[in-house]
C-alpha cells in the first residue's frame, strides 16, 4: 500500500493516484510533472476517463486519493456515497463557445443563427454537463431548434464540426482551442449563465491523504490556475 | 485399455459422460460469463423497472436497435458471405492482403471507424460529397448510417467465421455438384451454402450481436438522435452519465430482448445438421 | 472362461426400421454377417460396438454386460476392446496412414515409438509399406480400406466387426488381404463377424454364416448347411441355386403357383425345392425321354457369367439356366424366345420349410 | 446445359472462374471495409508520423495491448473451447439456457459489462471482496483485470465460432475413435480438435481482434493507468480528446500491429486443411 | 458425327504417382477399365470429369478439346456433360435421396416438379422408390451406393463414368442393378466407363477391356482375347489362370526359373504360358504316365474357392490348384506338405510375349 512508502521531507511521498476528468489530461499532465518536481518522493498516477465512469469506479471502491470532475453531477454521485473527505473545490470552470467548421461556412455569428432552417447544429446530450450548458443558453437566448445529433461528449460534437458534418456546435471553449486549425470559435453573451464547474476533491478512502492534499493544493495554487489558464480553462473564485 | 470384465458396467446412455478435464474450463468459463450478469442483476432496482421499461423512448431505441442490428447483418450476409468464399475457395494474386484487410475494422476502435466512416461516406467525404451533389442522398444522421456503422464494424465477424466454416468443409461435394451440370453459383447456392449452414449461422449470430452492441462507430458516425439514430447501446451510454441504475435496467431489456430473439432462433435456425 | 466372448441380442428401433437379431460367437468363431442391403447389417455392428444404444436386449462379452438397457447397464466404446472396419472407412483426414493405424495402439498405452513401429507393422502386412506417411486424401479406394483394416486390426481387440472389409479391393490384393485376415482370424481367440456381400468372402473366412433380412435373422449354420439348403431367395441367389417353395407329397412339391416338381427326394408339407442353372437343359422343343420336370418357358436376358452364359428363364417357374455359349448361339437365345426347360428329378434337392 | 460442341473451350485452370454473382457483391463488400481506411490514410499527418511512432507511452501501450489480448485469448481458449464442446457435443438439462447465456457479454455495452465485472470482481464485489480479504488479491485497475476484461468481451466470439465449426464437423469420425479406444478428451483432442481446426483459428482470430480494440470493458473495469492498464484504444480515445491527428496515427499503429500478426499467423496457422 | 465420343490422353502427375493412359470410346461403347488398387482408375476418371487437371494430353468429346495443356484449352466439368458416380458416392448430405437424383435434372433446367419425376422414376429403376425422402446417412451402404448410380444417370450424360458403382451391393441386387445398368448403357449412344474390380462386371457390362497397372495400359482389348491371353499377374488372377513368362522355342517354353513347360501350342522367342487352376491335377508320388509337366510342389495354403479348393503350390513353379474337397482330405493337403503337381501339355496355353 502507498501509504507505507517513506515519508519525505515534507510527509509527501509516495504514489498519489488521481482520477480525472478526460478533458483535463494535458493540464494535469503538466501539473504532475511539476508536483512529481518538487516532492521527488512522490509519483503521480494518472485515471483519466469520463467523470461518470470515474465515478462509478470510485463508488465501488477503487483505489483513489484524488477526484476531479468534469461536472458538479458526478462530484455529487460521489459525495453521496460518503466517498468525498471534506468539501469539494472547483478548481476551472468552462464557457460554452458556438464551434464552427474553419471559414465559418454557416455564417453562425450568433445562438439566433443556429435555428436557421439548413444549418446543421450538434448539441450534447441533456445528461452531460455540455449539454445542459447548451440547453440553459438557449432557454435564456429563447431559442429552440432541433439539432441533427445530441452527442454523448464534447469530443464527438467537436469532430463533427471539424470535418463538416455541422455548420455548428455548442461546446467550451477549452476543446475548441487544439483544433483550432479546423475549427473557429464563436462567442455568444448567453454563455455567462451556463458555465461549468470541475470540482475537485481528496476521497475518504484515499492510501495516501497527504500527497492527495498537497496534490489538490497545487492544483487550486496560482501555478495550478495559470496551467488551466493556459489550456482555456476560466479562473474561479477559491472555494 | 481396460478389459471389459474388469470394468464395472456404468450407467446407461452414452453422450452423458462428460470428462471432466473438459467439464471443469466449461463450467469455469460458464461461470466467468454468467457471474457479471448476476453482479449486475442484484443491483437492479427492480422496483423501478416498470416506469422504466415504459419511460418514452426506450421502446423506439429497442425497436431501431433490432432493426438497424437485422439490417446490418443482412447487408453483411449480402456482401460478407461472398467476400468469405472468394477468401477461402478462389485464387488470385493478393490475396494474402484482402485477408488482411478484412480484419481491419476488428482492431480499428470503433470511434475511429466512425471517423473513418465521416471521412468517406460524410458530407465532405471522399465519396459523401458526391453522393450529396449527385443524387441528393447523405448518410451521417440517418438510420442508414446506423445500419452502415453497424455493418462496417460487424462485416469482419461474419466473413472469418464463414470462410472458416469454408475451409472446414469438404470441397468434393462441390466436385460432384459441378459434373452434375451445376456452376460455380448454383453450387454456392444449392450445395456448399447449407453445408455451410451451422458456420454462416454462427457467423451471422456474431454479426448480428456485434451490431446490436455497437456504440463508438455508431455515435460518431450517424450521431445520436431519439427515434432516428439513438440505438439502446447509445441510450444506455446516456443514461450512465447520470444515473447508473437506469443504464443497468436499459442494459438489461437490451440483453433480455437480444437473447431470447438469439435463443428463438439458434435453435431453431442451427439445427442439427 | 465358460461364457462366450460375444453373446448378444440386439434389438434396435431405428425410425421405422426395427432390427432383432441374436447372435452367439464363440471362442475363435468367425461368423458372416449375410444379408441383402439395408438388412440392417452395419446396424447390428454399430449396437454391438456401442454407437447405437440398444432399444431392448443385451450385449455380453465374456460373461459381462457391456449394454442391458433392461438392467441399465452401459459400457462407452472406448472401453469395449471391438475393433471396427467401418464401411465407409472412417480414416482420420488430419493423420497419415500410419499414425491413423498407430491411433488405437496409442490408446492402449504405447508410445509414439512403438506404436508407430506395430502400425509400420500392420501397413507392411496389408501391403502399404510405402505408403505410412500419405494422408487419406492421397490413398486410392483399395489403400484406404487396408488402411481402415490394418487399423481395426493393431488393437488387437476381443471382438472384430469388419463391415466389407474387403470390398473395394482389386481381386489378387482381395486374396492376399483375405489370406492375411484369415491368418489374423486363425490365431485370434475373440470373437468376429464379418459382414460381406461375396459369398467366396464369406465361406474362405467365416466359420459359420448368420443371414439378416429386413432385420431378422432368416437363416443360420455352417457354409454346408447353407449352401446345401437355402432358405430364401436371398440365399439362394447368394449359393447359386433356383429356390422355390411348395407343399410336397412324397416325391412331388407342388408349388404355389400351380406347377408341381418332381425330385428324388421324398418329403412332406411344407417344402423347399432346389437345383443348380447348370441343370436346367434347354431345348426348342418339348424333350422326350427322362428329364421329369420339363416347362416353356421365355427368355428374358442372357448374361455372361464366367465361361458360360447364364439364361433367365420366366413361364411356368422363373428360373435361371447355365448354358454355353455353343448352345446360345445354336438355340439363338435373345430375349423374348421361346424354349422348353429341362430339370432332372435327381438333380433336385427337396427338404422341409 | 451447354452441350461441349456448342461451347467455345476457355482458358485454363479450374479455381479462378469466379461467378460475378458472387464477384461483385465480395468486392463490394471488400471496398466497404477498405473505403474508410482509404479515407483515414488520406487524412494521415505523414510527416508527423515518425516523432508520434517514438511518443513516449505508445510502444508501452502498444506491448500491453497485444500482450493482454494474447492472454486474454488463451484464457478464451482453455475455457471457451470446452464450453463450446460442452454445447455442441453434450446433452444436459438446460442446455438451451446456457447457450443463450454465453450470448449475454455479445450484447452487453462493453461499459456496463465493465461495471458488472466490478460490481463482482471490485473490491466492494460480490467475489472480489472475499478474494481481497482471503487472497490479498484485487483484480481492478491492474493488468489481470485488463485481460479478465478484454476476455469477458471476447470469450462468447470464440465459443459461438466453435461451437459453429463443431456442428459443421462429422462426429462419425469421433465415432471411430472411440472404437479404437480413446476416451472422450483423448477423442477431443487428438480428433476433434484437429478436424475442426480452421474453425477455431477464425474463433481465435476474432477474439484476439475484439480483445485488442476492446475499450469500454477495460477503461471501465481496469482503470486507464499508463503502463499498467492503459491499451492501445484507452490511448486513442485519451488522444481523441485533444488532438485527432493523433488519435489517427495512434490507430493505424494499433492497426497496422495487428494486421501484420494476424496475416503473419492465419497464412501459417489456417493452412490448407 | 464421325469422331468418337471420347478420345483422350491422360497425362497426370500427382506427387510421385504419374499417370499416361491413352483412351478411345467408340459411340455407345462400355470400357472397363481394370488395375490394382492404387493403379490409376479413380484419378483417369477424375482427369477425365475436369476433377484433376491434365500436366499433359487431352480430353476430346465428339471432336471438341474440353482440356488440352498445350493448346490451353479447358472446359470446366459443369460444361462437360459427364455423369460421375464417384467410388466413395459422395451424396450430398443435407438433400433427400429424391433431391440428391433431381439435382442433375434441375441443372439441365428442369423445373423442380419434373426433375423430381424424373429423379423418382430413378430410384424407383434403382430399386429404392421407398426411399426418396430418406437422407444419405439414413441410408444404408448399398442403398447409399444405388442414389449415386441414379443420380449419376439421371443426368443423361455424353459420357458416363463409374467408379466401382456395384461394390456395395449384395449379390441380388447387384444382379438386378447391373441388368439395369445393362439396358441402360444398351441405349446409350455416348462413351461409358466403367471401373471395377469384379471381372463378373466387367465381362456382362463391357465391350473392352482396358488394364492399367501403375498408372499405365498394359493390355487392352475384347473379353475374349484378355481372358484368352492375360500378359500380366494382375489379369491372369483376374481372369482366373497361372500365368509365366520365358523364352519359347517351338513346344518347349522355357522359364527364367529354370523350369521348362511343355505345351502343344508352338511359338518362338520370349513367350506366356497359361494354364487354369482346374488342369492341375496333385498326386502324393511323382506320377507315371501321360502328363509332360510335373514338378515338385509345396502346399502353401488352402481355400475354398467355389465348390471346390484352390491350393497354392510353391516350388519349382508357383501356382494355384483347384482341387476337390475329396482330393484335399485324401492328399492330407495342409499347409507345408509336399505334392507332385502335373499339367498336361494339351491344357497349356502357349503366345508371344
Ligand atoms: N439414421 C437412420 N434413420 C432411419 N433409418 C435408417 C438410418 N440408418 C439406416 N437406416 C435404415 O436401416 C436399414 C438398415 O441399414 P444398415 O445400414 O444396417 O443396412 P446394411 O445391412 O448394412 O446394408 P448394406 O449392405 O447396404 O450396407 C436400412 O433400410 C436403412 O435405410
Ligand atoms: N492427392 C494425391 N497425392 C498423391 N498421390 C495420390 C493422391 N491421390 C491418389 N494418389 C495416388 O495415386 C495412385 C492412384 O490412385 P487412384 O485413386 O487413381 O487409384 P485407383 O486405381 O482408383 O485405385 P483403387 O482401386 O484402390 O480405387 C495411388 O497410388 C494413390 O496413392
Ligand atoms: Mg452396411
Ligand atoms: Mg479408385
Amino acid at each position: 500500500a502507498p501509504a507505507d512508502e517513506p515519508a519525505g521531507r515534507d510527509g509527501v511521498a509516495g504514489t498519489v493516484t488521481v482520477f480525472a476528468a478526460a478533458s483535463l489530461t494535458e493540464s494535469f499532465r503538466t501539473l504532475g510533472r511539476e508536483f512529481e518536481a518538487a516532492h521527488p518522493d512522490a509519483t503521480v498516477t494518472f485515471n483519466h476517463a469520463g467523470s461518470s465512469a470515474l465515478a462509478a469506479q470510485i463508488t465501488q471502491g477503487a483505489p483513489a486519493d484524488v477526484f476531479a470532475s468534469a461536472s458538479p453531477v458526478n462530484m455529487t454521485t460521489v459525495a453521496d456515497a460518503g466517498a468525498v473527505a471534506g468539501t469539494p473545490y472547483v478548481i476551472a470552470r468552462n464557457q460554452p463557445v458556438i464551434a464552427v467548421p474553419k471559414g465559418n461556412p454557416g455564417r453562425v455569428a450568433g445562438l439566433a443563427d443556429l435555428a436557421r432552417p439548413g444549418v446543421k447544429v450538434a448539441l450534447c446530450a441533456e445528461q452531460v454537463p455540455c449539454g445542459t450548458a447548451a440547453r440553459t443558453a438557449l432557454a435564456t437566448a429563447g431559442v429552440t431548434l432541433t439539432p441533427v445529433t445530441l452527442e454523448q461528449d464534447v469530443k464527438g460534437a467537436l469532430a463533427k464540426v471539424r470535418l463538416g458534418e455541422v455548420d455548428a456546435a455548442l461546446v467550451y471553449r477549452t476543446d475548441v482551442r487544439p483544433a483550432a486549425a479546423d475549427v473557429d470559435a464563436v462567442e455568444f453573451p448567453e454563455a455567462a449563465v451556463a458555465v461549468n464547474d470541475y470540482p475537485i476533491a481528496v476521497l475518504t478512502d484515499a492510501p495516501n491523504p497527504v500527497a492527495a492534499r498537497a496534490f489538490v493544493e497545487l492544483v487550486r495554487s496560482d501555478r495550478g490556475r495559470a496551467v488551466l489558464a493556459a489550456a482555456g480553462f476560466q479562473q474561479s473564485g477559491r472555494g | 485399455m481396460t478389459v471389459p470384465a474388469d470394468a464395472p458396467p456404468r450407467r446407461r446412455r452414452p453422450g452423458q459422460r462428460v470428462p471432466v478435464a473438459l467439464a471443469v474450463p466449461a463450467a469455469l468459463g460458464l461461470l466467468f460469463l454468467v457471474l457479471p450478469l448476476i453482479g449486475l442483476l442484484a443491483r437492479t432496482p427492480w422496483d423501478s423497472l416498470p416506469q422504466r421499461l415504459t419511460a418514452p423512448g426506450v421502446l423506439t431505441a429497442l425497436r431501431l436497435s433490432v432493426q438497424s442490428a437485422t439490417l446490418a447483418t443482412l447487408l453483411c450476409l449480402a456482401l460478407g458471405v461472398p467476400l468469405a468464399w472468394l477468401l477461402a475457395r478462389a485464387q488470385f494474386p493478393g490475396r494474402r492482403i484482402v485477408r488482411a484487410l478484412v480484419t481491419v475494422p476488428l482492431v480499428l476502435p470503433p470511434v475511429v471507424g466512425g471517423l473513418a466512416l465521416l471521412l468517406v461516406f460524410g458530407r465532405r467525404g471522399l465519396l459523401g460529397q458526391w453522393l450529396d451533389t449527385t443524387f441528393g442522398v447523405t448518410l451521417p444522421f440517418t438510420t442508414t448510417g446506423v445500419v452502415l456503422a453497424e455493418a462496417f464494424v460487424a462485416m469482419p465477424f461474419l466473413v472469418i467465421a464463414v470462410e472458416g466454416a469454408l475451409r472446414g468443409a469438404d470441397s468434393r461435394y462441390e466436385e460432384a455438384a459441378t459434373t452434375l451440370g451445376a456452376g460455380r453459383w448454383t453450387t454456392f447456392t444449392q450445395v456448399t451454402l447449407p453445408l455451410i449452414a451451422p458456420g454462416v449461422a454462427a457467423g451471422a449470430v456474431l454479426c448480428w450481436a456485434r451490431a446490436l452492441g455497437e456504440f463508438g462507430a455508431t455515435i460518431t458516425f450517424a450521431g445520436n438522435y431519439p427515434g432516428r439514430t439513438q440505438t439502446m447501446p447509445l441510450a444506455v451510454y446516456l443514461a450512465l452519465e447520470t444515473d447508473l441504475e437506469a443504464a443497468i435496467v436499459l442494459s438489461l431489456i437490451l440483453l433480455t430482448v437480444s437473447v431470447a430473439i438469439l435463443a428463438g432462433l439458434r435453435d431453431r435456425w442451427i439445427g442439427h445438421p | 472362461m465358460t461364457a462366450p466372448p460375444l453373446d448378444a441380442h440386439l434389438v434396435v428401433d431405428r425410425g421405422g426400421f426395427r432390427l432383432d437379431v441374436p447372435l452367439r460367437v464363440a471362442a475363435g468363431e468367425v461368423v458372416a454377417l449375410l444379408g441383402p442391403n439395408g438388412a440392417g447389417k452395419t446396424t447390428a455392428l454399430r449396437a454391438l460396438a456401442g454407437l447405437q444404444p440398444l432399444t431392448a436386449g443385451h450385449v455380453t462379452v465374456d460373461g459381462v454386460d457391456l449394454d442391458r438397457p433392461a438392467g441399465d447397464r452401459w459400457v462407452p466404446p472406448e472401453r469395449r476392446r471391438f475393433g471396427v472396419v467401418f464401411q465407409d472407412y472412417l480414416l482420420f483426414p488430419h493423420l497419415s496412414a500410419l499414425d491413423n493405424v498407430a491411433f488405437g495402439p496409442r490408446r492402449q498405452g504405447l508410445d509414439r515409438r512403438a506404436a508407430r513401429e506395430r502400425a509400420a507393422g500392420w501397413l507392411e502386412r496389408v501391403g502399404l509399406g510405402g505408403y505410412a506417411r500419405r494422408r487419406p486424401r492421397e490413398l486410392s479406394g483399395g489403400q484406404a480400406q487396408r488402411v481402415a483394416l490394418a487399423r481395426a486390426l493393431a488393437v488387437r481387440p476381443r471382438v472384430l466387426l469388419l463391415d466389407e472389409p474387403l470390398a473395394a479391393l482389386d481381386a489378387r490384393t482381395r486374396l492376399e488381404t483375405r489370406a492375411e485376415l484369415h491368418r489374423h482370424l486363425a490365431d485370434h481367440d475373440g470373437a468376429a463377424l464379418l459382414v460381406t456381400h461375396d459369398p467366396l468372402d464369406a465361406l474362405a473366412l467365416a466359420d459359420r454364416l448368420v443371414i439378416v433380412e429386413e432385420g431378422r435373422v432368416v437363416q443360420e449354420g455352417d457354409a454346408a448347411a447353407v449352401t446345401a439348403r437355402p432358405r430364401t431367395d436371398y440365399v439362394a441367389r447368394l449359393v447359386g441355386l433356383n429356390l422355390y417353395r411348395g407343399r410336397a407329397d412324397g416325391g412331388r412339391v407342388r408349388l404355389s403357383g400351380g406347377f408341381t416338381l418332381a425330385s428324388t427326394d421324398r418329403v412332406d408339407g411344407d417344402a423347399f425345392v432346389v437345383f443348380p442353372p447348370a441343370a436346367v437343359a434347354l431345348h426348342p422343343r418339348r424333350p422326350e425321354g427322362s428329364p421329369r420336370n420339363t416347362w416353356p418357358a421365355t427368355v428374358a436376358g442372357v448374361q455372361r457369367h464366367g465361361d458360360n452364359l447364364r439364361v433367365q428363364l420366366t413361364g411356368a417357374l422363373d428360373a435361371a439356366a447355365d448354358v454355353t455359349p455353343a448352345a446360345v448361339a445354336q438355340l439363338r437365345l435373345v430375349p423374348g424366345q421361346q424354349v422348353w426347360a429341362a430339370v432332372k428329378a435327381s438333380e433336385t434337392r427337396a427338404y422341409p420349410a
